[in-house]
């Protein structure tokens, strides 16, 4: 099976659509004749044309509106935000228009675009260039969000996203990118080719949008995560010696709550994890299902970890980030609360 | 150099506040007739003058003068005088319905109407139009069931939107007939994807945007340029300038000195300022338009130079902000009694036809609101369990599990 | 003391402030001659002139991005969105401006901006005269969130978000404009002057910003909510005889942590509602924050009644309202749960 | 009437891409001296011609001609100079900071140096400016601490932005320098609020705004414009047309056929277009601008031409999208030598002098980078107490909390 980094199976993943079905079409900021800044699009507009990849001048809400237009007419736009840091002008076509336009034109008119936008921190980048706002779209009635976490499900999930026949946001997490990242960054960086994840098949397969994945059995603790935090878990895992089962989420709108469910009723305990800002964030959300849902089962509350209510920090990055030495010291004391 | 002096703030003023004496000095009126009708390949750059000038066909006598007098089918004409005249009934029999209590909440188009209504004419099947909520014309001029949009109106068991949306903010897919946003502005960069989406497919289909003079202040009236700007795709932008935004007059969207075709020039993008109370300029402009856009010439934007007879909407009250008289002292006339000299003048009209049709439509809209209304009015009849539907094509666990707890 | 609707009390904060203080300034769309489409500058633009009160652009980017850099000059906005369903064409300059302006510049420059807006349903107004965005901004680290239930609230939260360094939205619930609403849409309309919180000072006085009030004082279950749904509360409780104890938070974040655990542990249980759809709306905080909370003293796991999980219907708006009835429903249901 | 043909789909594409040879024939470059110079209360629509010609000063003997020659003090002449000498001497130390991994990032202004540091001498001490990141000249030109900005690069601990915004979005009210947006086109309509607080206050500010022609296509330059159409305000507008926009050329943000000067003119909007490699230039239509502004006759918006020779950012290279050669064909020339020459024909300058003050740069630069590194680099110094700093005036109880957690 072929070895691809995550940028390679996101890139093979739209060159399979575009090859299936002439009304995929792909566009954004340096998109086009660059392949965009991460090069996930790179090569795409030789084998394809201008007229199905092209470059869009810097104007997220026309990327995002001129989508919608185009799906309206019947093609299926998969469109890059150059970074999710910058997807907030393209919010309201998002929320208004994209969400609620199959539900307000009686199913006339639909919006099965595809959005992939790069998030999450790690790269030094600063307070534009590292957000996680997917508890932004969680809370919009008729957008599904998605994230995943390797290259395997990069490729199957952007598939089910473009064939989806209502909007998908991918959110792509930039740190995965070239590697899996435990948050140890100051040890050397590893790569995909070495991976298990990185074997990805040639040709058309999806993984389902709503499913989950469990990422490590166990018995003591389930940690909810997705996105680069599911190496952060592993990491804190490996390093406490404390038995937690992983589930990594990948779809969070749909939400896999029999996967939650039935693995925190065999554990009892429930660590939510995620990059992005506590408040409000969509770990408020796990967590008030996960009560809900499993409270005769729980041992203990739900323990969220999370990004600290701040805007993203530059130099203080790696204390910000919420890595193995806190997750493992929030898992430590959660095991000890009886 | 001289000490500075404070700066000023500065608020534009419209020229009348209610007591005041109606003043539309400001309204330069070309004669009909004189403004030049250049070839549909002309660069952006040649036609700069059209966008501050006014196109204009018929003239006082009710005669077709000019360039752009069109040699347009009698049939047409009769066409676009009686859909003028149903949606002028449909509009009064609407507010009746809301004056009953039977909806919440309707716009009328009065005085506007020859745009709509005129611009359709001369578009073809399958061009599809992304109105605001100010252009029933487009429907009304059309063989969509009337029935149908009155049950949109009154939400009632038979609305086509099964009760999700607001009164009055229809979707026809069969009728090119874009579903309308509640949102301002968003419909342009709509309009121009999906242009552009024919242009990609090598299709032949175009597409017509609409905003209101005050919407063009919203941002993606700029995405949308911007866009068209680039990708040159087959759209009309119309814009609707009826001098008022609920109680903002056109200066408040920037719209006093400059024009709002004008805006198109930064663009590359030519502009046509047009009388849009002249049903024979809005249907040659129309056509223009359509054509350099069908021919691969790329867009085109249009100010339709009008005037909001009507209040807001059946929440506003206009006397509170302007002055009660101006309506009739707009100097651009009835687009209604407008064409109808033009017919009679040409004899194909009278005014006991005239009569005649107005009280057919009337009865025509009387018995459809009447059916109607049989299905249920101020929302009766609609279903909770539509409101769980078309969120997504498949219903999500999630949805699914709310929808059981309800017991629907 | 005057009575006062909470339209008059919203005019009168605004009056108050902007004549003990000349940088001051309201605008926003229809807010100068008109006075506003819900009239809360009436009049305003006569006393203060042009300079002062005046009307806006219909661009929601610019009414906010304007006010960013009025407020970096040294003045005091106080801008209004007309109804919160259109606020998202500004989301950018909320979230990437307004709330991160201290943060990114070394405290040089401040956005002490005010953002009033219309939220809420019950007014049969459809997917965009209806929405509740809150839990929108309580994700966005840099901006806070207050909503007043009541004509005393909401000129006292007023002048303290005017008087407030930082950006505060006053999300206004306009379902109480002009009385309290408690679901019964088929009674008659109660107004503010028969109502005891209609009595509203005369002159300066503020709410403080972070702090939670007792709506009602009970033992068996904890209500947590605010706006419009506080009424609703009291007439499930009121409908059901159940003894809850109603916590009308009014400022959303900050969020009045003690107050909602000292409740908790009093009664054992606790509901939020909310009229926002439920996945991702600051319930899903809410309840999160109780269960890290006040675990062990929770008999039955937290509650959370919220609208339904689509676009803001219109015909069906009191199906979808979380109304009395279906508030008494999961009120019994849940102190049936042991 | 014929058969139509299938659309075709436009995207514009640059005179130039890798092993192309570079073509700027799309750059009219009118002879220095021929643009006429209005009066500062012209409106906008008796200079549309300027929008479209380009103001130019210097001729190729290095001699100020024509109209817009002013008369500058020498002394601000050899200060500008000096500042360019300056900011090209800092941007090749900061790029190898970069490149020795003591940051993580940074952007050079090669070869855009004028306009910056023109403008900034034209404004008066209190002039806002709302720059994007390439505008380094702003603080480069003035006495603002050399070591503070690279402290600000490093993310080191005596960083004025205390290690929380990313390197060169610097921010220095002390020094008219508004806080730098990472986020695209959001500091336009800042500019114009400031500028109508001004106005509102009776004052005699002004500000300056400043993007870049790629983010001219962002939503916020409408909003910006629309605004200052309606009301006025004190508020200079700057498009820096540097051809690209990271991969993007000018085509790809609209500016292709029209000229990003003519975008205002849709807004009664006076707007000039200017060589912006030509110091002279530069600082005569700033000076222009800032006095309509200051005189209380509103905004004006300039597009300054130039070119951006250096790669977007150290994460870019431009060698992947456009010819290698282009910058070196760039028509403008290099602002530093064309002022030079001036100078030199002035006889206020020479060849040594130049050196000298070339190595003088280089010295003090590099000196001050010794004394910012001894703060630390690559954020080393930053304290993670500072991270809950600032979120608010005062720490909200749930910050307090994860401070404390954190245990700092
Ligand atoms: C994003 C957004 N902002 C504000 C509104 C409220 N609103 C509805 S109609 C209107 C005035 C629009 O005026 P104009 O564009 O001139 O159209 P007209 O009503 O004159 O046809 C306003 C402000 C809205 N619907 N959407
Ligand atoms: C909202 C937003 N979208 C996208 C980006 C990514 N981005 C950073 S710079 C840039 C190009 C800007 O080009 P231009 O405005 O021409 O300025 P220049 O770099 O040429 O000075 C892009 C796309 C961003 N920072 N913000
Ligand atoms: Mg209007
Ligand atoms: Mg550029």
């Amino acid at each position: 099976m072929p070895q691809m980094s995550m940028i390679e199976a996101i890139r093979d993943a739209m060159d399979v659509k575009m090859a299936a079905d002439e009304n995929v079409v792909v566009f954004g900021e340096d998109v086009g004749y660059f392949g965009g800044v991460f090069r996930c699009t790179h090569g795409l507009q030789q084998k394809y044309g201008t007229n199905r990849v092209f470059d869009t001048p810097i104007n997220e809400s026309g990327i995002v509106g001129s989508a919608i237009g185009m799906a309206a007419y019947g093609l299926r736009p998969c469109v890059e935000i150059q970074f999710a840091d910058y997807i907030y002008p393209a919010y309201d076509q998002i929320v208004s228009e994209a969400a609620r336009l199959r539900y307000r034109s009686g199913e006339q008119f639909t919006a099965p675009i595809t959005i992939r936008t790069p998030v999450g921190g790690g790269i030094f980048g600063g307070q534009t260039h590292s957000q996680s706002p997917e508890s932004l779209f969680t809370h919009i009635a008729g957008v599904k969000s998605v994230i995943p976490s390797n290259p395997y499900d990069a490729k199957g999930l952007l598939i089910a996203a473009i064939e989806d026949p209502d909007p998908v946001i991918v959110f792509e997490p930039k740190r995965l990118y070239n590697g899996p990242f435990d948050g140890h960054h100051d040890r050397p960086a590893s790569n995909w080719s070495k991976h298990p994840l990185g074997d990805v098949p040639e040709g058309h397969y999806t993984v389902e949008i709503g499913k989950a994945t469990t990422f490590r059995e166990g018995e003591d603790v389930t940690i909810l995560t997705y996105g680069t935090m599911v190496y952060v878990a592993e990491a804190a895992v490996n390093e406490t010696g404390i038995n937690a089962e992983i589930i990594d989420l990948r779809s969070l709108l749909p939400l896999d709550v029999d996967a939650i469910v039935k693995s925190v009723e065999k554990t009892g305990r429930c660590m939510v994890l995620h990059e992005a800002t506590q408040t409000s964030g969509f770990g408020a959300e796990l967590a008030a299902q996960v009560q809900e849902r499993c409270f005769y089962h729980l041992e203990s509350p739900v323990v969220r970890v999370a990004g600290y209510d701040t805007p993203y920090p530059h130099a203080q990055e790696w204390d910000y980030f919420p890595g193995p030495a806190r997750v493992g010291r929030e898992l430590k004391a959660m095991m000890e609360t009886v | 150099m001289s000490e500075y002096k404070p700066l000023k703030f500065n608020v534009p003023e419209p020229t009348g506040r209610p007591g005041d004496q109606p003043d539309f000095t400001y309204v330069q009126i070309p004669e009909a007739g004189s403004v030049r009708r250049p070839e549909i390949d002309v660069p952006a750059t040649d036609i700069k003058d059209l966008a501050t000038t006014m196109i204009r066909v018929m003239n006082t006598a009710g005669d077709a003068v000019g360039p752009w007098a069109e040699d347009i089918p009698d049939e047409a004409l009769l066409n676009g005088l009686k859909a003028m005249l149903r949606t002028r009934a449909f509009d009064e029999r609407m507010m009746t319905l809301q004056r009953q209590g039977k909806t919440s909440f309707y716009m009328k188009c009065t005085g506007e109407e020859a745009i709509a209504i005129g611009h359709k004419a001369a578009l073809m099947k399958g061009d599809m139009n992304f109105p605001t909520y100010r252009q029933q014309g487009l429907l009304l001029s059309t063989d969509y069931p009337i029935v149908d949009m009155i049950c949109q109106i009154l939400s009632n068991e038979k609305d086509p939107l099964k009760g999700r949306q607001l009164p009055i903010l229809y979707s026809a897919r069969s009728h090119d007939y874009f579903t309308v946003s509640g949102n301002l502005g968003t419909q342009f960069i709509h309009a121009v994807g999906w242009a552009m989406a024919s242009a990609i497919k090598g299709d032949t289909k175009i597409s017509s945007a609409w905003i209101g003079d005050g919407s063009t202040a919203e941002n993606d009236f700029h995405s949308a340029l911007v866009n068209a700007s680039v990708y040159k795709p087959p759209v009309i932008f119309n814009i609707v300038n009826n001098q008022w935004a609920i109680s903002s007059f056109r200066g408040i969207a920037g719209g006093d000195k400059a024009t709002f075709a004008e805006r198109a020039h930064g663009y590359d993008i030519p502009s046509l300022r047009v009388d849009g109370n002249d049903f024979l300029a809005v249907f040659a402009a129309s056509r223009w338009a359509a054509e350099r856009a069908r021919r691969g010439f790329g867009p085109t934007l249009i100010e339709w130079v009008t005037y909001r007879v009507a209040p807001h909407s059946t929440s506003d009250d206009p006397s509170k902000y302007r002055p009660k008289e101006e309506s009739d002292a707009w100097p651009l006339g009835d687009p209604v009694l407008r064409l109808k000299n033009h017919l009679i003048a040409r004899e194909l009209w009278s005014d006991e036809r005239h009569k005649q049709a107005e009280s057919e439509y009337d009865e025509e809209i009387r018995v459809a609101t009447k059916e109607a209304e049989s299905y249920g009015v101020m929302g009766a009849g609609s279903s909770p369990k539509d409101m769980f539907e078309a969120v997504f094509e498949d219903l999500p666990p999630h949805l699914r599990e709310q929808r059981q707890k309800m017991g629907v």
